[in-house]
């Protein structure tokens, strides 16, 4: 049963992660893209992590594909529905696949190890998050904090003195 | 004696002060160079007397084991170079000395510098008046008199080179002293140059000593040149290199080209050079260095045999020079090449004496020649004659000179020239002593030929405005006259503690005077044949010239041109030193700058310019650079791993 | 877990820190716009304070906080007075600059603030995801900071350009990360080393992780081939801005480098020396390429970029001679550092000055600035010279030292080339400082740039037989320029002085810099 | 020791360099001033040279004048430990007199004259460093610390010059000057590392002159190290000492330097290479020496005989002079190499020797250019009629080099060929011939330029200025004195030159 | 169950896809898009290591989770600047293509 689910959700992971990719229609990347997201909120399922699925539902289902959509929309140019790939892309997909030697041999040497998932609840995680991870957790906010006020002032309209 | 170290400092102490006060003395400071040439005189004086009354006991004296002569020689320490306190060890250390050596030698040639010295520096009095740089003139004159005095009476080798350098020095400065005139600056730097040359044999041969013996002491060279403890084969090279710089020094062929250029250098010089100093200190040097020439051997063969090669080949020009003063200078070639000759021969003693000789009458006659010019401006024989009746006392000094130097009885040039022939006949292959009668020949010949065209005959239309010089030069001139006359008597064996030149000046053994009458008078006849026929050809022109020209023209174009060694030198200057110079300095700038050291620089350069393309501005290609570099470093590390 | 926070007090710091930003935002609200320089001196104002703060409170304490998340130690703290210390002269140096150049200045000292807390962090940072995070906080504000001349294309582009290649590397950092946490379970260093030290089979998912990690820090560093974004960013940048970038952000990702090498790679000495080739590699390519390349920039910022790349390449180097017998190598890599970051300070100071005064940037706009200003060109010179490793001054020093260090490591041909490439780099330097002293101040700028050894204008045919020396006497036609504003004036002299202190007499500093590698290496 | 003792080494250090620092606050455009101050600066250091010298105590020999101060303690164990021995004496006592020369002659710069000063000192004080100090860092540092000014010193103040067929702008000469120095001193820097790791192997890591003779004579550096470190220092420091084929840079830098630079570069700078061969590599790897002394000794013949040669036909004086500084370090180089106690000695009293004569040529040179703005000895001619003082005083010096008696070259070059003829004989007799070879082109060069018809084009040339007189009179009297009466010189680098020796 | 490495296989396969999304793409968004990706990557390997290793070490292990956590929150951060400066860049250039983003290179 979970391997089925696996191979689904793999299929669905790597099939929407290659239309991004491979596509030349910017919008339907876009699209991929969701797929994509949500099949992995489905793997992190199938590990039993349902707080962090229904975080990357809500967050890149959600926020980051918006996000996304609205610059296209706001970049639109007039080739933009046939964007293409760069001239380098032989080159791109050759060091792709040799990373991706190098890293599934790693963890292909690494072992099968057979074990069962399981997930902390959501008071473990967030007693640890606020708690032992609180440092980093007060630095993140920060960082979203820069991130808001820098998208403000660089996207800003009408910024033409100077 | 001991005191004889002052005789060259008096000279070196006037020149710094007629340089820095010359113009504010009187005369431009020429009495402070002629009171320290004099004060030089008398000491020498003396010296001779102190060395007289000498005995192996005296101060700093001892007799020679071998040779049995005199020998006195008073050190200083100069310097030391190396580890203190393990002396004579090559190795380890090197002690240089102020030292000075008196002994026969060292003697007469400081009476034949010092005496002509002082004579041509009170002739210089009425040459040199007038001249601009009058008082430089006295400076390099004392400074040349004191280095050849200091040559004269060094004891180690290498004071001997420092002196030698200086008197090469001296001897450029003056030639070239009027140096405004291209001729002049190039025979003063030819001089220079060609001496230079064989001062490096000198120097190596030096060292080569040194490496020997461990000093640089004469002494302990002699010693061990004597006693055998120089291998044969090194005493030969080391007595070959030293003779390279007497050659250069003394023009023995083929470094003889300097020394008729050097009659640009005013003529009082020319006589200084000629006479006593420049050319005195090859011959001084080979007979100086005589025992290790002698313990070669075969060294002494070469010097023989360059000896006549030079006095044979130099007699030839001379005959067809037309310069006077070139005439003179050919002659002193010769003259000199005879002195090496004798040196070759084992005539130490004849070698010697015709130096002294040679030096009076040669001193004479380049003196006789500078007042003619004084009085003529003119220098080419072609163009004078007859100057006996305008010029009577220079005509007669000339005379005494020339017939002196050309060998007739009774005068000094004649008993030293006999002296060599004996040697020579004794010694040497039946050749040499042909050849050296030829000299002989050659010698009376042009001497005549220079006399009777100058001064006799029909006076020249031209030189009728010519005059008589000063009494400063014939005054000198006269004192000359009287020696280059009545100097040969020197060698006679006179009643008396006197036993002649041969007991005072002598290498080995002492020799009395001998005569041997054959060649005595065939000498003789040679001589007055050749004044003869010169009085024929020059003074009557009863003798026609013209068609002995003719037949010989080749011949003549050849001799005439001095062998075309000058054009020899001149093409090896230009055409290979200049050309490997050239090169050279091509080599540097075009190979090893612009190639060896542009082209690793623009290498470097061209590499950061081809570098730099890999930032493309992509941002792409950054990513797949960081994804190479990924995989690289991960592979990288996983191997370094396991 | 009992004890966590007990020593929370000890990030007071930082939490001054972050509360001057949000007060300078707030300020900023009320200011007008004419008056925002007050935001600059606000911004000095109090890092001095926290400066104070920390020198007051810290000394001599030791303690990790989080269950190890955060070390408060001697390295963290002279890396904070050092970084709060930088970022002092930062705004100082880029007051007059944001006055003329910029718009929104309260945010740009806010953001530099914020930034600066990143770096504080990552100097104290004993876990990879805390460590990540601070870095994020740094990369974000530079992100915006580098983008901050709006409207000029350079800028958005090395903005673009940067955060494209930042958000790159962090995706591949995160792998390495989550590849180490999947072999081992925990992302602290010292669990890493001591993983390191006692497992035996060791897995290859561990390695290729801790590969990954380099990569994304070596794209922080800007070491070679991770180095593309940066002459970019930095031509791309803001003048201030690339000064930052060049000095403090390297600082920090140096800081946090050298905590992580030495607390979770050196102690696990087998290992470490299996490694040391790799780093050593690293080094080496930077130090070629950087300084190959910067032998054809024209642009001064770029230059400084390519010049920065190849002096990541000597202080990796240094890396390679970290080791748990000798704080040679850290102390060599600290002092480097702060040589380095001073030396940086004056250039840049220079520039801003120049760049103010002229609105130019490119290598032969500064032909005859001896003239035109010499302090100006005195401070350049003297720096570059410095960068360059030559004596009196600090970059001769701290380049003796780094390079002992490699040597004594048994990296000598590692130091050799690092010297070779020093030479290298003199060539560009001299350049440089060529066009400021010998070049005459044209009235148009001056055509060609890069003609060293080798170029020799054509000859000339009519000269025939003579040479002819050709005089160059200075024309006086050449306008001065306006005197550097106090400000930058004082950065300089301070800097100079520094800068020449240092090269002289740099054992106290030394002290202080011995104190934090003793922190981070304790069996040194 | 007296006080003064103790402190005069650092004082001669800090004093030029105290100078360049309070010279950059001179005001501005009053060029006399910046003048005037340097000559008070330099005049000090003189002074102190000389009684550093004075003070010598050639009788006791060995290390001299030693004081550390505490620089830089663990790990790297750095002090500034000062001492001075015989071979560094007579090199302070030269850069002192060389440096005042440099300073007096130094009139003419009229453009950033403050400038012109402060380099000029300070690298002064750079050459003091080296001489005097006893750790491998310092040692480097003053190195760099001497060569770091020349770009500026050469760049700004010197000259371009077009020769026809190709060209050497003054920018050229500094950068390569620089790069070639610094390129020497990559070498040194790499050897100086290999000494220290090979030190703390020893056990004792130190940068210290001291401590790393006294390990070198444990024998605690293998020959193989020794002969592959050893190399980097003959070739580094040889760099500057003009060894071939490293020596382009000196002809070019010259043509292009202003006439004080010239002076110090030629005069000074180029002994520090020399001195480091021997302070470094010989002290330090004797058994690297000896096994590189071969190869040394025939780049030093090459050095002599191939620069002569190429001077022979250069047309430009600066380069003649060049060219014959890359000759006559091949004395220094070749002195050196014999290891002969007589050669060594040599060696130190040539650099003494090469130095004065070397900076009267170029003291002599410039105040003929800064006259006629020409160096062209095909054009300038009959300069005696015009500049007689000059041209007297150039004579000297070329007499001087082309090895005359009476002046200090003839004796130092000797004594390297006694040397050199007890260890490598037929090298010994290029050498002289080389002698021989200086002499065609010094005679060619005096005869062009200063003999021959007054031109009227050069009728307008006047006379050396007093200054110039005065700095030539003294420069030309030292050669006399040291040539005539050399003891003073030779009793105190025999010293040096014995406790070298004695590890060989 | 599934074992782990193949959550880790999955996790690599759509890491390079990202990878090659990046170098291989034009658009600047589309280059923001596959960085997502690689980070997904990144989740999918902690959270599947996270969930994997219980009773490693002294306590239960779970910051694999927590570590995903923050990952989402920069990554969200990080699209939102990126686009800014996207669209800044469309502003001042008209173009979002990084293949004309070239006026700085070499």
């Amino acid at each position: 049963m979970s391997w089925f689910l696996f191979i689904i959700l793999a299929v669905f992971t790597l099939g929407g992660g290659l239309g991004v990719v491979i596509t030349r229609n910017v919008v339907h990347a876009a699209l991929f893209l969701l797929v994509s997201l949500v099949a992995v909120a489905g793997v992190y399922l199938i590990l039993f992590a349902e707080f962090l699925a229904l975080v990357q539902v809500l967050i890149y289902g959600g926020a980051i594909i918006i996000v996304l959509l609205f610059a296209i929309m706001l970049t639109r140019t007039a080739e933009y529905p046939y964007i293409s790939d760069n001239r380098q892309w032989p080159l791109a997909a050759i060091a792709a696949a040799g990373v991706g030697v190098v890293l599934g041999a790693a963890f292909w040497i690494n072992g099968v190890s057979q074990s069962t998932p399981n997930s902390p609840t959501f008071s473990e995680l967030s007693n640890s998050l606020f708690t032992r991870w609180a440092i980093p957790f007060e630095v993140a906010s920060l960082v979203l904090l820069v991130a808001l006020i820098g998208a403000i002032i660089i996207a800003r309209a009408g910024e033409d003195s100077r | 004696m001991q005191w004889a170290w002052l005789i060259p400092v008096f000279s070196f102490a006037a020149v710094p002060l007629i340089i820095l006060f010359g113009k504010y003395l009187p005369g431009k400071g020429s009495p402070l160079a002629i009171l320290a040439i004099l004060g030089g005189f008398a000491l020498f004086w003396v010296t001779l007397f102190g060395f007289l009354n000498a005995t192996p006991d005296t101060e700093g004296c001892q007799t020679g084991e071998e040779t049995g002569a005199l020998t006195c020689s008073y050190q200083r320490t100069w310097f030391e170079a190396g580890f203190p306190g393990t002396d004579n060890d090559v190795d380890k250390r090197v002690r240089l000395t102020w030292g000075i050596i008196i002994d026969p030698l060292a003697i007469a040639m400081l009476g034949l510098a010092t005496l002509v010295a002082l004579m041509v520096q009170i002739y210089s009095l009425g040459y040199m008046r007038g001249d601009a740089r009058f008082d430089w003139y006295y400076a390099f004159h004392a400074l040349f008199i004191a280095s050849m005095l200091t040559l004269v009476l060094a004891d180690n080798f290498l004071l001997l080179y420092v002196a030698w350098e200086l008197v090469g020095l001296c001897s450029y400065l003056l030639i070239g002293f009027w140096f405004e005139r291209p001729e002049a600056r190039e025979a003063a730097k030819k001089a220079f140059i060609v001496t230079r040359i064989g001062d490096v044999g000198l120097l190596v041969g030096i060292l080569l000593l040194w490496s020997q013996v461990g000093s640089f002491s004469m002494a302990d060279a002699f010693a061990a040149a004597q006693s055998g403890a120089i291998d044969h084969g090194v005493a030969t090279m080391a007595a070959l290199l030293l003779f390279l710089g007497a050659m250069g020094k003394s023009a023995q062929f083929p470094f003889h080209v300097w020394l008729p250029d050097a009659m640009e250098g005013p003529t009082p010089v020319s006589a200084l050079i000629h006479a006593a100093t420049m050319v005195a200190a090859g011959v001084y040097l080979v007979a100086r260095a005589f025992p290790i020439f002698v313990a070669s051997g075969d060294a002494l063969l070469i010097v023989a045999i360059v000896g006549l090669v030079t006095a044979l080949g130099a007699a030839t020009i001379a005959l067809v020079s037309t310069d006077l003063k070139r005439i003179l200078a050919y002659s002193t070639i010769s003259h000199l090449g005879l002195m090496m000759l004798s040196l070759g021969a084992l005539g130490y003693t004849a070698a010697i004496f015709h130096l002294l000789a040679h030096g009076f009458s040669k001193a004479l006659l380049f003196l006789g020649a500078g007042s003619v010019m004084h009085g003529t401006d003119e220098l080419d024989i072609r163009k004078m004659g007859g100057l006996r009746k305008v010029m009577p006392i220079t005509a007669i000094l000339f005379s005494i000179g020339a017939l002196s130097l050309g060998g007739i009885p009774i005068l000094a040039g004649f008993w030293s020239k006999d002296e060599i022939l004996i040697a020579v006949n004794e010694h040497l292959n039946p050749v040499f002593i042909v050849l050296t009668l030829l000299t002989a020949l050659l010698s009376a010949l042009y001497m005549a030929r220079a006399m009777f065209v100058v001064f006799y005959g029909r006076l020249a239309e031209s030189q009728e405005h010519a005059h008589e010089s000063p009494p400063t030069m014939t005054i000198t001139m006269s004192l000359l006259g009287v020696l280059a006359l009545f100097f040969g008597f020197m060698a006679f064996n006179w009643p008396g503690d006197y036993e002649g030149i041969g007991s005072f000046l002598f290498y080995d053994h002492p020799e009395g005077f001998h005569f041997t009458w054959w060649l005595g008078i065939l000498s003789t006849v040679l001589a007055v044949a050749a004044f003869a026929y010169a009085y024929l050809a020059y003074v009557r022109k009863s003798y026609p010239l013209a068609g002995i020209r003719g037949r010989c023209s080749g011949l003549l174009k050849v001799v005439e041109n001095k062998y075309y060694l000058d054009e020899a030198y001149q093409w090896g200057v230009d055409r290979v030193v200049l050309v490997v110079s050239g090169f050279v300095a091509w080599l540097d700038r075009a190979v090893v700058n612009d190639v060896g050291v542009n082209g690793p620089a623009n290498l470097v350069r061209h590499l950061g310019v081809a570098l730099r393309l890999h930032v493309t501005g992509h941002v792409y290609s950054y990513a797949l650079a960081m994804a190479l570099g990924l995989i690289g470093l991960a592979i990288f590390w996983w191997i370094q791993s396991t | 877990m009992p004890g966590l926070t007990d020593n929370l007090y000890l990030l007071t710091p930082e939490f001054a820190l972050a509360g001057l930003a949000f007060l300078v935002f707030i300020i900023d609200l009320l200011l007008p716009e004419e008056r925002k320089d007050l935001l600059g001196w606000l911004s000095v104002a109090g890092l001095l304070g926290v400066v104070a703060l920390s020198l007051v409170m810290l000394p001599g304490k030791e303690a990790t906080l989080y269950g190890g998340l955060l070390a408060v130690d001697g390295y963290s703290l002279f890396f904070k007075v050092f970084f709060l210390g930088l970022g002092v002269f930062i705004i100082l140096s880029s007051i007059d600059y944001v006055k003329l150049h910029l718009n929104h200045p309260g945010e740009f000292y806010g953001l530099l603030l914020f930034s600066i807390l990143g770096m504080n962090l990552m100097a104290q940072s004993r876990e990879l995801l805390t460590a990540y995070i601070s870095l994020e906080l740094l990369s974000f504000s530079l992100y915006v900071m580098v983008a901050y001349a709006l409207n000029n294309a350079k800028s958005n582009e090395g903005s673009l350009k940067y955060i494209i290649i930042g958000a790159f590397s962090s995706a591949i950092l995160l792998y390495g990360i989550s590849m180490v946490y999947s072999a081992l379970g925990v992302t602290r260093f010292e669990g890493i080393s001591a993983a390191l030290s006692s497992i035996t089979d060791l897995r290859p998912a561990l390695w290729v992780g801790l590969a990954l990690i380099m990569v994304g820090l070596g794209f922080k560093l800007a070491a070679v081939p991770f180095h593309m974004w940066a002459p970019d960013a930095y031509e791309g940048a803001p003048l201030p801005v690339t000064a930052y970038l060049a000095i403090a952000s390297k600082a920090a990702a140096f800081a946090l480098v050298l905590r992580l090498l030495s607390e979770a790679f050196v102690p696990a000495a087998d290992r470490w020396d299996q490694w040391q080739i790799i780093v050593a590699t690293l080094a080496a390519l930077s130090m070629l390429v950087g300084n190959l390349v910067a032998l054809a920039q024209r642009n001064l910022k770029r230059l400084m970029a390519y010049s920065s790349i190849g002096h990541v390449g000597y202080i990796l180097a240094g890396a390679v001679a970290l080791s748990t017998d000798s704080l040679l190598g850290a102390n060599g890599i600290i002092f480097y550092l702060v040589g380095y970051s001073i030396t940086s300070i004056v250039v840049f100071a220079a520039l801003i000055a120049f760049f103010n005064a002229t609105g130019q940037e490119e290598i032969p706009d500064l032909a005859g600035l001896a003239d035109r200003q010499p302090f100006l060109a005195m401070a350049i010179a003297v720096s570059f010279f410095s960068l360059g490793g030559l004596p009196i001054f600090v970059g001769f020093t701290m380049k003796f030292y780094l390079f002992t260090a490699v040597a004594n490591a048994g990296y000598l041909w590692l130091a050799g080339l690092a010297i070779f490439t020093s030479l290298v780099s003199l060539y560009y330097y001299l350049q440089v400082i060529r066009q400021m002293y010998i070049q005459p101040a044209l009235a148009a700028p001056a055509t060609d740039a890069a003609d060293g050894p080798g170029e020799h204008p054509p000859a000339e045919p009519e000269s025939e037989h003579t040479h002819t020396p050709s005089h160059h006497e200075p024309s006086g036609d050449y306008e001065p320029l306006p005197r550097p504003s106090a400000l930058l004036l004082v950065v300089m002299v301070l800097g100079l002085v520094a800068v020449v202190g240092l090269g002289v007499y740099p054992a106290p500093l030394l002290e202080l810099v011995e104190g934090a590698s003793a922190a981070i290496l304790p069996g040194g | 020791m007296t006080n003064f003792d103790q402190a005069v080494l650092l004082l001669i250090i800090l004093v030029p360099l105290a100078g360049a620092l309070l010279s950059m606050f001179l005001p501005r455009g009053r060029s006399e001033d910046a003048w005037y101050f340097a000559i008070f600066v330099s005049a000090i250091t003189l002074v102190l040279s000389v009684v550093v010298f004075a003070r010598y105590d050639f009788g006791a020999g060995g290390y001299q004048f030693v004081r550390t101060y505490e620089w830089l303690d663990a790990p790297l164990n750095i002090d500034l430990s000062l001492a001075m021995d015989g071979i560094a004496a007579p090199l302070v006592l030269l850069n002192g007199i060389v440096l005042f020369g440099a300073v007096l002659i130094s009139q003419t710069i009229k453009h950033r004259t403050r400038d012109f000063f402060v380099l000029l000192l300070a690298l002064g004080s750079g050459v003091y460093g080296v001489f005097v100090v006893q750790d491998l860092f310092f040692l480097f540092f003053f190195y760099e610390l001497a060569v770091l000014p020349m770009y500026l010193l050469i760049g700004v103040w010197g000259s371009s010059t077009d020769f026809g067929s190709f060209m050497r702008t003054k920018e050229y000469g500094a950068m390569k000057l620089m790069l070639f120095l610094v390129a020497g001193s990559v070498l040194i820097w790499i050897g100086i590392l290999a000494l220290y790791v090979a030190a703390g192997q020893a056990g004792s890591p130190t940068f210290s002159i001291e401590a790393l003779g006294e390990l070198a004579r444990a024998g605690h550096f293998s020959p193989a190290f020794q002969n592959w470190v050893f190399p980097l220092f003959m070739i580094g420091f040889g760099v500057l000492a003009g060894l071939w084929p490293f020596h382009t840079w000196s002809p070019d830098g010259h043509v292009a330097a202003p006439t004080g630079v010239s002076m110090l570069h030629a005069g000074v700078l180029m002994k520090l290479g020399a001195f480091g061969i021997i302070r470094v590599g010989m002290v330090l790897l004797p058994e690297g020496a000896a096994a590189w002394m071969p190869v040394l000794i025939v780049l030093g013949t090459v050095n002599v005989i191939y620069g002569a040669i190429a001077a022979l036909s250069q047309r430009d004086l600066k380069y003649i002079i060049g060219y014959s500084s890359v000759s006559h370090m091949g004395y220094v180089l070749m002195g050196i190499a014999t290891l002969h106690p007589v050669g060594l000695t040599g060696a130190v009293l040539q650099m003494f020797s090469h130095g004065i004569m070397t900076a009267l040529m170029f003291a002599m040179v410039g105040a003929i250019y800064e006259r006629s703005h020409i160096r062209d000895i095909t054009v300038l001619n009959g300069l005696m009629k015009r500049m007689g003082t000059a041209s007297f005083f150039f004579a000297v010096a070329g007499l001087a080099s082309l090895g005359l008696p009476g002046l200090s070259g003839f004796v130092a070059e000797f004594m390297v060929f006694t040397g050199a003829f007890r260890t490598y004989l037929p090298l010994a007799v290029l050498a002289v011939i080389g002698a021989a070879i200086t002499a065609v082109y010094i005679l060619r060069l005096l005869a062009r330029t200063f003999f021959g018809e007054a031109d009227p084009r050069w009728e307008h040339l006047t006379d050396a200025s007093p200054v110039e007189k005065t700095v030539g009179a003294a420069f030309a009297l030292i050669l006399l004195f040291v040539g005539v009466w050399p003891a003073p010189l030779t009793r105190v680098i025999n010293t040096g030159v014995e406790s070298v020796l004695l590890l060989f | 169950m599934v074992p782990l490495v193949y959550f880790q296989l999955l996790s690599a396969a759509l890491f390079i896809i990202g990878l090659y999304g990046v170098m291989a793409r034009r658009s600047a968004v589309l280059i923001i898009m596959s960085i997502e990706l690689m980070l997904n990557a990144v989740n999918i390997n902690l959270i599947a290591a996270a969930s994997h290793r219980e009773g490693w070490g002294s306590f239960v292990n779970f910051d694999g989770q927590i570590i995903a956590i923050f990952i989402i929150t920069v990554a969200a951060a990080e699209v939102g600047l990126a686009m800014a400066i996207i669209l800044r860049m469309y502003r001042n250039r008209a173009t979002v293509n990084v293949d004309e983003i070239d006026l700085m290179k070499w």
